[in-house]
C-alpha cells in the first residue's frame, strides 16, 4: 500500500460551524482548555480561522479555513528539524506522524512549520472528575511538555487496517478510514482521500482549477488543498499574490 | 545511537555524524584518561613530588627566587632556573669561583658555619658515621617556638629533597618543611632534641645545592626584610626587638598577623 | 567571622590582592538573592510547565532561545582565543586564556541550563543522543555543546587546581601538569566543535524553509547563516572578552592584563567583524533578492511592521557593524581604550541584535497571507531565570578572580616584598 | 591503614566506572523514559472493546440521529448517522462533545432546595402541599414526546395548567397560526422544494433547525454556481455567518427588518409581482429607504430577486407578523416550497390553562430553556440535569442528562414531514436522578408510564401503515410484520418518515398589513441549545479560538 492521504477543504461551503474542531478534540482525546488558556496557547490539532477580506460595510467579506496538519509530502518542514526522530513521514500513507512519547518539548517543529498547525501541551491534560471515562479508547493522551498535532486520525486508520488484516484484505476500505473532521463536516466541505489514486475522488477536486494549496510556493508540498470560487479567497493562498497582481495591472 | 537501537539509519550522513561524534566523546575521554594515567605514573617513578616543587618554585614572587650567589654578592642579580637545584646548575661552578662581595654582617640571627642551609629553613650537619642530621633553623625556630605537635616520617621511610620532610602544627596552621636531601630516615628527633631527623643519604652524596658560609647571611637577611615586610604589613607591632634581633616565639607573640602567608613563603609554599 | 575571614583569606593565592572579605560578601549578595529568584523562578517552570512563561503556540521560541544564542556567540571567545594560542601560538594572548575559558565555561553552562528549563520534558534530553536525527541542527547543536562543555570542564579543572588550597594536593597538582600539557588537544577540539555549533546554531533558523524570513540558501547541507553565525562568533568572542576584562579592571582598580592584549583581541575582532558585516551585506542582497522573492515574499513583508522596520537591519549592519568594525581596526582610535571598549561593546550589541532578529522577528512576522503580525513579552519567570543566570555567571566569574589565576602569572604583578 | 585523600579520588573514580558498567543505570534511564510517558496524574482511556450504538441527541429539540461508540457502559465518542432522512449525518458542535456533558462539574447530583441539599421526599412533599393549596402548573420545553403526554395527562386529571414554551423556530411560525387558526406546532417549513429563500436574520446555517437539514441543502443546491438552484438572500445588519454564505446579504439598519419586509411588499404589489392585491403596508418606499439604510433601487431590486427564482419563502427569525405577512403575499402559505401544514401523525399535546388562579407551584421539565423564568407567586420546581447558577427555582430536581433517559423523538419544530424515533436510555444515570414524568408518576401512579405511551405510539403508527423506516436501509413500514417488530427496529436507532405530506393548502387571511414592530436580531447557534452549560469541549470554539464567542449565560 502506497497511498497519500490528503484533503480537499471547499472553502465555499465552510460555515465556520466548528464541529470539525470539537469532533477533533473528542476523537484524538484532546484536553478542554486550562482557564488561563488563550487561543495561542490552546490546543486545536484542527483549528478553523475566520479571515475577512479587509473591507467594509456591504463589501465585506469573510472566509473559514480550517486548518490542520498539511502532511507536508516534500522537504517536510518540522520532520528535519526534530532532533530526536519524533516526527516522521509514513512512507506508505504520506501522514506526517508524530509521536508525543518521543518528544522533547523543544518546539523547534512549531518553529518550523509555516502554517502553525503544532501545539504545545502547555498544561498538564485535565478533565473534570469522571470525565476521563468518556475518553477515546484508541488513543492516548499526551502529556504536558510535548507538542501534538493532526495526525489524520491515525487510530481510524490503525483500525480500518486490522479490519483488513481480520478479513484478510491487502488494502483498506476506504469506507473504513475516514478521519473525524471529515466525518463531522456538517456540510460534506472536507473531501478525504487517497491523492495518489486518479479515481479518488480527492484527485479530481484537488487538481480542479478553483483548488489551491496555501503557500505552496515554500515547495513543502502540502497534502491539504483548499478550493474556492471566489477570488479574493483563492489570493489568499500566498503572501503577495494580490500585490503581485496589482503591479501586472500596473 | 546504535545498530540495535530505534532511529538508527545506515545512511551516509547518519554514519558520518554518529562516527565524529565517537570520535570526540573518544578524544575527551583519551585525554582525561591519559592525564590520570599519567598522573599515576609519575607517582610510581617517584617525579610527582620534583614535579611539584618546580611547579611551586615557578609559582614563587622572583624575590624568592634568588639565586645563591646574588645572596653571597658574587652576582648583581640572577633568578634562579634550577629550583634551587645547583646540581643540575651549569653555571654553577663559573658563579661559584667568583669572589664574594657581601660583607659579613650580624643579621640579628644566629646560624653557623658548620651547617648547609636549605631554602625552606632546614640545616644539614654530615655525621661522622655518613648520615646527615637535618634540625630546622633558627629563623624558623623563632617564629614557630614549640610547634603543638610534630608528625614526623617513620624510620626507614624514603624522604625526597624539596618533598615534604615532616609536618609540624602551631595555633592552627600547619607547617609542612621541605625536605633538604634525599634519603632513608634512621632515626627521628624533636624540638626538644634540636634535629628532627637523620638520614642515611641516597649516593652518590651531593650536598652542592644547600646554602653555605656567605651566602647564609645575605640569604637570611633578604628572609628577614622579608618577613618585617609582611608582618609590619599587617600589624604594626615590632617583630624585630631592639636592633635587628628576632623576637623568639614570633607566632605566639603575634597571633593576628598574616600567618598562613608568612609561613608558605617561609617554607617555601606556594 | 573572624574564622570565616582566615578562611577566605587562606584560598586566596598569595600576594594578590583582593577586596576585603566583607566587601566580597557585600558585593555576592545581591548576585545570590538574584541567583535565588533565578532558581525559583525556573522551579516554576519545571514544577508547573512552560505555561509559567509567556511562549506560545505561535512564539514558541522566546526570550531564553535568544539570550542563549546570544550568549553562546558571546562565549566563542573561549575556543577562539584557545586556537590562537595554542594552535596559531599566538602566545601573547596567553595571560587571558584562563579567563576565556572561565568566560567560556560560564555562557555554556548558563546555556545548557537555561535550555533544560526551556524543553517540556528535560528528563528526555537524552533521547536526542539515542535517537538523534542527524539531520536536524537543534541535534548538531545538541551533541557539539554538550561536548564542548565538557571539553570547557576539562580545560576549567587545571584553572581550579592551581588554587592556593588546592594546589597543596600533590596528586592535583600533577595531574593540572599533564593536563596542562594536553590542553593543546582540547583547544583543538574545542575550536572543532565550537566551529560547528555556532555554525548549527546559525543554521538552526536558515534551515527553516517554512519562515522566509530566516530561511536562506547555501553551502552543502548548510545555509549561508551557519558560515556567518561562526564567522560573527568569533568576531564578538574577543570583543565580549575585552568588555568583561575591562569590566573586571574597573571593578577591582587592578590592571588584569597588558594594553597589547586589548590591542591585539580588538583588532581580531575588529577584522573579523569587518569581513561578517561584508559577508552579511551580500546575503542580506541574496536573501532579499532571490530567496524570499522566489518563495513569494517582498521586503515589505519583512520590513512593514512596527518596531521591526528597516531601520533594525541599518542598525545591525552600520552602527552596529561597520562602525565598531572601524573603531577597533583603525590605530587612532584602537589605541584609546575608551573607544576600543566603545567599539567591543558596539559590536557585542550588533551581535545581539542580530541573535534577537533571527530569533524574535523571526516569529513574530507572518507567513500565512491571513497571519497577524504577533507581539509577546517574556513573562516574570522567563526574565527571572535568565537573570539567575547572569547571576550565576556573575558569581562563578567572580569566586574564580577571586580564588584562581584567571590573569597569567598573578605574581608576577606582585611586589609586596621589596628588594632587599 | 589509613586513608587518603587519594585513595578516596581513585575509589570514588573507580566505583564510577564500575557502576556505568552494570546494567543498573541503562535501566534506570529507560524507566525514567517509560515514566515520563505515564505520569501517573495523567488520565489515561480506559480500554476496552468498543460498540457502537445508535440513537438519538435528545438535547434540544432537532432530535439529530448520533451514533455512539460505547466502552464499559459510557459513550466515549460521538458521530452523526448518515442514514438519517433529516439530519443525514450532521451534529452540530457540540452534539460531538455532549457524551462529555455526563461529568460536566455543574451536574445536579442531588435534589437542591435553595441552594441547599434536600431529599426528593422533601420536594415531593412541597409540591404535593402546592397542589392541595390550589393549581399548580407543569410547564413542557418540548411537547409531543411521551414524557409530554405524562405531564399533560398529570395537569388535566386534576386541573392543572399544562405550558409549552415553544421553539424559537415555532414562535417564528405563530403568526400563521394565528391567522389560520391551526396550531403552531402542524407548520414546517418545506425548505427541499424551495428556490429562494429569503431569511430576515434567521441563522439558517448558525443553528437554526437540525444543523444537518439546511446546511446540506444550501451545500448540494446553493455552493458554487453564480446562478445557483437554491438562492439564499439574507437580510441582517451584520456579516453573520449565514450572510457572508448567502448568496445575497442585504445589511440592513438594525432593527428595520419589519419596515424593509413592508418596503418588499409595496414594490411586490406595486409591480404587480405576485398574484395578490393587497392588504398595501402604510410605509411609502422612501420612508422605508430611509429607515432600513438601503436605496429604494436596491429594495426594488430585493423584491425583483425574490421572485425571480421560485418558488421563494421568507423565514423570520421570531414571529413578528410583518414578516410573515410577506409569504401570505409571495404564496408561500400552503405551498410547496413554503409554508406547510403536516400530518401530526404524533399529536403534539396542546397547552391546557388551568381555571383555578395563579398557580401555586410551577413545575418545569428539563426541556424548558435554561432562561426561561416564569412569572409566579409559588414555588418553582426546575428538572435539570446541570445547574447553570443564578436561577431563581426554589427547588433544582437532577434529571436524567445525556443518553439516560428513554425517550421518543417527535417531530422537529421546522420539519416538513412527521418524524418519530425512540431514544433509549444507553447510559446509568446517577443514583439520586429522577425525570419529570417520573417524579410525577409517582405522585400520580395510575398514569401511564413513558414506556407504555411509547408502546401504544408504536402501534398506532404501525397500524397507519405510512411512510418509511430509515435503518441501515429505507424500508417501508408495510413490510414490517408485526408493531412489536417496528418498535425494535426504532429501539434499535431506526426513524420512522411519514410519506410526504399531500401539500393542503391552508388560508391565511390578512386584514390588512402588520404594524412593523422591531426586530430581534439573529439568534446565534447556542440559543437554541438548551442546557445551561456547554461540554468541555466548547472551550475550542470560544476560548482556544478566535472562532466563536462563548454565549451568553452559559459555561463549559
Amino acid at each position: 500500500m502506497s497511498a497519500r492521504y490528503g484533503m480537499v477543504i471547499d472553502l465555499d461551503r465552510c460555515t465556520g460551524c466548528g464541529s470539525c474542531m470539537v469532533a477533533c478534540a473528542a476523537e484524538n482525546n484532546v484536553p478542554p482548555a486550562t482557564s488561563r488558556a488563550t487561543p495561542r496557547t490552546g490546543l486545536t490539532p484542527m483549528l478553523v480561522r475566520k479571515v475577512s477580506n479587509g473591507a467594509d460595510g456591504a463589501a465585506k467579506r469573510e472566509v473559514f479555513i480550517p486548518i490542520s496538519c498539511m502532511h507536508c509530502g516534500n522537504e517536510t518542514p518540522c520532520v528535519s528539524v526534530c532532533p530526536q526522530q519524533a516526527v516522521e513521514v509514513d512512507k506508505a500513507t504520506g501522514i506526517v506522524m508524530q509521536m508525543p512519547q518521543r518528544c522533547l518539548g523543544c518546539r523547534y517543529c512549531m518553529v518550523a512549520c509555516p502554517y502553525h498547525a503544532r501545539y504545545f501541551n502547555w498544561w498538564d491534560p485535565a478533565w473534570p472528575a469522571g470525565m476521563e471515562k468518556s475518553l477515546n479508547p484508541g488513543v492516548a493522551v499526551r502529556m504536558r511538555g510535548v507538542v501534538e498535532k493532526c495526525n489524520l486520525c491515525h487510530a481510524r486508520l490503525h483500525s480500518a487496517m486490522e479490519k483488513a488484516a481480520a478479513n484478510r484484505k491487502k488494502e483498506i476500505d476506504p469506507a473504513d478510514y475516514i478521519p473525524a473532521c471529515v466525518e463531522a463536516c456538517p456540510t460534506g466541505a472536507i473531501l478525504f482521500g487517497n491523492l495518489a489514486d486518479k479515481n479518488d475522488g480527492v484527485f479530481s477536486a484537488a487538481h480542479s482549477p478553483d483548488a489551491f494549496r496555501l503557500l505552496a510556493r515554500l515547495g513543502t508540498e502540502p497534502k491539504v488543498y483548499y478550493k474556492s470560487g471566489q477570488a479574493w479567497v483563492r489570493a489568499l493562498a500566498e503572501r503577495d499574490s494580490e500585490r503581485a497582481k496589482e503591479s501586472e495591472h500596473v | 545511537m546504535f545498530p540495535w537501537v530505534d532511529g538508527f539509519h545506515w545512511s551516509v550522513g547518519h554514519i558520518v555524524f554518529l562516527s565524529l561524534f565517537f570520535a570526540v566523546v573518544l578524544t575527551i575521554l583519551s585525554t582525561l584518561l591519559s592525564a590520570v594515567w599519567r598522573t599515576a605514573s609519575d607517582f610510581r617513578t617517584h617525579r610527582a613530588t620534583d614535579m611539584c616543587w618546580q611547579m611551586n618554585f615557578a609559582e614563587l614572587p622572583e624575590t624568592e627566587r634568588r639565586c645563591r650567589h646574588q645572596l653571597a654578592g658574587r652576582v648583581l642579580s640572577r633568578i634562579c632556573d634550577n629550583a634551587f637545584d645547583c646540581r643540575h646548575c651549569l653555571k654553577y661552578a663559573e658563579f661559584a669561583a667568583l669572589p664574594v662581595k657581601t660583607p659579613s654582617k650580624n643579621v640579628g640571627i644566629g646560624y653557623s658555619n658548620q651547617l648547609l642551609y636549605h631554602r625552606g629553613h632546614t640545616w644539614v650537619r654530615p655525621e661522622s658515621d655518613g648520615n646527615l642530621t637535618v634540625g630546622l633553623d633558627e629563623l624558623a625556630h623563632h617564629l614557630i617556638g614549640r610547634p603543638d605537635s610534630v608528625e614526623l616520617p617513620v624510620k626507614g621511610s624514603e624522604i625526597e629533597s624539596n618533598g615534604i620532610g615532616w609536618r609540624m602544627r602551631k595555633n592552627g596552621h600547619e607547617i609542612r618543611v621541605r625536605a633538604p636531601i634525599d634519603g632513608t630516615v634512621v632515626s627521628t628527633g624533636g624540638d626538644e632534641e634540636g634535629w628532627y631527623l637523620k638520614i642515611r643519604p641516597r649516593l652518590p652524596l651531593d650536598l652542592r645545592h644547600l646554602l653555605r658560609e656567605a651566602e647564609v647571611p645575605g640569604w637570611l637577611s633578604s628572609e628577614l626584610d622579608r618577613l618585617q615586610l609582611q608582618l609590619s604589613a599587617s600589624k604594626s607591632q615590632p617583630c624585630l626587638a631592639d636592633g635587628g634581633t628576632l623576637m623568639p616565639e614570633l607566632m605566639d607573640a603575634l597571633p593576628a598577623a598574616d600567618w598562613d602567608t608568612v609561613l608558605e613563603a617561609t617554607f617555601l609554599e606556594v | 567571622m573572624s574564622e570565616l575571614l582566615v578562611v577566605d583569606r587562606r584560598w586566596i593565592a598569595r600576594g594578590a590582592e583582593r577586596s576585603s572579605t566583607t566587601r566580597f560578601l557585600l558585593w555576592l549578595v545581591p548576585w545570590v538573592a538574584l541567583l535565588a529568584l533565578g532558581i525559583y523562578a525556573a522551579g516554576l517552570c519545571l514544577y508547573y510547565g512552560l505555561n509559567q512563561t509567556n511562549m506560545d503556540n505561535r512564539f514558541a521560541f522566546g526570550m531564553w532561545i535568544f539570550l542563549d544564542l546570544a550568549i553562546i556567540a558571546m562565549g566563542a571567545g573561549a575556543f577562539f582565543t584557545g586556537f590562537l594560542v595554542y594552535i596559531l601560538k599566538q602566545a601573547d594572548l596567553k595571560p587571558i586564556l584562563n579567563s576565556a575559558v572561565v568566560l567560556g565555561f560560564i555562557c555554556y553552562s548558563g546555556a545548557v541550563a537555561v535550555l533544560m528549563v526551556d524543553v517540556g520534558q528535560p528528563l528526555r534530553a537524552w533521547f536526542t543522543f539515542w535517537y538523534p536525527n542527524t539531520h536536524s541542527m537543534l541535534t548538531e547543536v545538541t551533541f557539539c555543546i554538550t561536548c564542548y562543555l565538557f571539553v570547557l570542564i576539562l580545560e576549567y579543572i587545571p584553572v581550579l587546581l592551581r588554587n592556593r588550597q588546592l594546589r597543596k594536593v600533590p596528586s592535583f597538582l600533577v595531574f593540572e601538569h599533564q593536563l596542562h600539557h594536553l590542553v593543546p588537544v582540547l583547544a583543538a577540539l574545542g575550536a572543532f566543535l565550537s566551529f560547528f555549533h555556532q555554525g548549527s546554531l546559525g543554521g538552526l533558523y536558515g534551515v527553516l524553509r517554512g519562515r522566509p524570513f530566516a530561511f536562506r540558501q547555501g553551502f552543502a547541507i548548510w545555509p549561508s547563516t551557519f558560515f556567518l553565525f561562526i564567522l560573527s562568533a568569533i568576531a564578538v568572542g574577543p570583543s565580549f572578552l575585552i568588555l568583561v576584562t575591562a569590566a573586571a579592571e574597573k571593578l577591582t582598580g587592578q590592571k588584569l592584563v597588558q594594553p597589547g592584549v586589548f590591542r591585539k583581541l580588538g583588532l581580531i575582532s575588529g577584522l573579523l567583524l569587518g569581513v561578517y558585516v561584508a559577508a552579511k551585506a551580500i546575503d542580506t542582497l541574496i536573501w532579499l533578492n532571490i530567496t524570499s522573492r522566489a518563495v513569494g515574499f517582498a521586503p515589505w513583508d519583512f520590513y512593514s511592521y512596527k518596531p521591526f522596520g528597516s531601520a533594525l537591519l541599518f542598525l545591525e549592519i552600520v552602527p552596529l557593524g561597520l562602525l565598531p568594525a572601524f573603531l577597533l581596526t583603525v590605530p587612532l582610535t584602537a589605541k584609546k581604550r575608551g573607544w576600543l571598549l566603545c567599539g567591543a561593546a558596539l559590536a557585542c550589541g550588533g551581535i545581539l541584535l542580530n541573535r534577537f532578529v533571527l530569533t524574535v522577528q523571526t516569529l513574530a512576522l507572518p507567513t500565512l497571507a491571513f497571519d497577524e503580525f504577533l507581539k509577546y513579552i517574556p513573562s516574570w519567570q522567563e526574565v527571572a531565570s535568565f537573570a539567575g543566570v547572569i547571576a550565576y555567571g556573575v558569581i562563578v566569574y567572580s569566586l574564580s578572580y577571586r580564588y584562581l589565576p584567571m590573569f597569567g602569572r598573578v605574581k608576577g604583578a606582585d611586589t609586596n616584598v621589596s628588594v632587599g | 591503614m589509613k586513608f587518603s585523600r587519594r585513595d578516596l579520588l581513585i575509589g570514588s573514580a573507580g566505583a564510577t566506572a564500575g557502576f556505568l558498567l552494570t546494567p543498573v543505570p541503562w535501566k534506570l534511564l529507560g524507566d525514567v523514559s517509560i515514566w515520563t510517558q505515564n505520569w501517573p496524574w495523567i488520565p489515561q482511556p480506559v480500554r476496552g472493546p468498543v460498540e457502537t450504538t445508535q440513537s438519538f441527541c435528545t438535547l434540544c429539540a432537532s432530535g439529530c440521529g448520533i451514533r455512539a461508540r460505547m466502552a464499559a457502559g459510557y459513550p466515549v465518542g460521538i458521530s452523526g448517522v448518515r442514514n438519517h432522512p433529516i439530519t443525514k449525518g450532521a451534529l452540530c458542535p457540540l452534539g460531538f462533545a455532549a457524551h462529555q456533558l455526563n461529568w460536566h462539574p455543574q451536574r445536579l447530583r442531588e435534589v437542591r432546595h435553595r441552594g441547599r441539599a434536600a431529599s426528593w421526599a422533601e420536594a415531593r412533599a412541597a409540591f404535593e402541599k402546592a397542589r392541595k393549596e390550589g393549581p399548580v402548573a407543569v410547564v413542557d420545553g418540548r411537547s409531543g414526546r411521551a414524557a409530554s403526554s405524562v405531564l399533560e395527562a398529570f395537569a388535566k386529571k386534576e386541573n392543572d395548567s399544562y405550558q409549552v414554551v415553544p421553539s424559537v423556530e415555532s414562535q417564528a411560525l405563530a403568526p400563521y397560526a394565528d391567522w389560520s387558526g391551526d396550531p403552531v406546532s402542524a407548520f414546517g417549513y418545506d425548505l427541499e422544494n424551495v428556490r429562494t429563500i429569503v431569511s430576515f436574520g434567521a441563522p439558517l446555517l448558525d443553528g437554526w433547525g437540525a444543523p444537518g437539514r439546511f446546511t446540506r441543502l444550501w451545500s448540494e443546491r446553493a455552493v458554487g454556481a453564480a446562478d445557483p438552484q437554491l438562492r439564499l438572500i439574507q437580510i441582517e445588519s451584520s456579516l453573520s455567518r449565514t450572510a457572508g454564505c448567502a448568496w445575497q446579504w442585504v445589511p440592513v439598519r438594525e432593527g428595520s427588518e419589519a419596515q424593509l419586509a413592508a418596503g418588499v411588499a409595496r414594490v411586490l404589489l406595486e409591480e404587480d409581482l405576485v398574484a395578490a392585491q393587497g392588504p398595501m403596508p402604510q410605509l411609502s418606499l422612501v420612508e422605508v429607504a430611509a429607515q432600513t439604510g438601503l436605496t429604494t433601487e436596491a429594495i426594488r431590486d430585493l423584491a425583483r430577486k425574490m421572485v425571480e427564482n421560485r418558488p421563494v419563502m421568507v423565514i423570520a427569525t421570531d414571529g413578528n407578523p410583518a414578516i410573515a405577512a410577506l409569504n401570505v403575499l409571495l404564496g408561500a402559505v400552503g405551498a410547496p416550497g413554503g409554508i406547510i401544514k403536516r400530518g401530526e401523525r404524533v399529536q403534539p399535546q396542546a397547552p391546557y390553562e388551568a381555571s383555578g388562579g395563579s398557580p401555586r407551584a410551577i413545575l418545569l421539565d428539563a426541556t424548558v430553556p435554561w432562561e426561561f423564568t416564569p412569572k409566579t407567586d409559588g414555588e418553582v420546581f426546575r428538572f435539570a440535569a446541570w445547574d447553570g447558577g443564578g436561577n431563581k427555582a426554589d427547588w433544582l430536581l437532577p434529571a436524567p442528562g445525556f443518553l439516560e433517559e428513554l425517550t421518543d423523538v417527535p417531530t422537529a419544530p421546522t420539519s416538513a414531514v412527521d418524524t418519530y424515533a425512540v431514544a433509549l436510555n444507553l447510559v446509568a444515570p446517577p443514583a439520586e436522578i429522577k425525570g419529570a414524568a417520573q417524579f410525577l408518576l409517582e405522585l400520580d401512579p395510575s398514569l401511564r408510564v413513558v414506556e407504555q405511551v411509547i408502546h401504544r405510539r408504536c402501534e398506532e403508527l404501525f397500524h397507519a401503515r405510512r411512510g418509511m423506516v430509515y435503518a441501515e436501509q429505507a424500508i417501508a413500514i408495510t413490510e414490517f410484520d408485526s408493531a412489536q417488530k417496528f418498535e425494535e427496529q426504532l429501539r434499535k436507532g431506526a426513524v420512522w418518515m411519514d410519506s410526504p405530506p399531500r401539500i393542503s393548502a391552508f388560508r391565511c387571511e390578512l386584514k390588512e398589513w402588520p404594524a412593523e414592530n422591531n426586530v430581534r436580531q439573529g439568534t446565534n447557534w447556542a440559543a437554541a441549545w438548551a442546557p445551561p452549560v456547554l461540554p468541555a469541549l466548547a472551550t475550542k470554539l470560544y476560548q482556544e479560538s478566535n472562532l466563536r464567542e462563548l454565549p451568553a449565560g452559559r459555561q463549559a
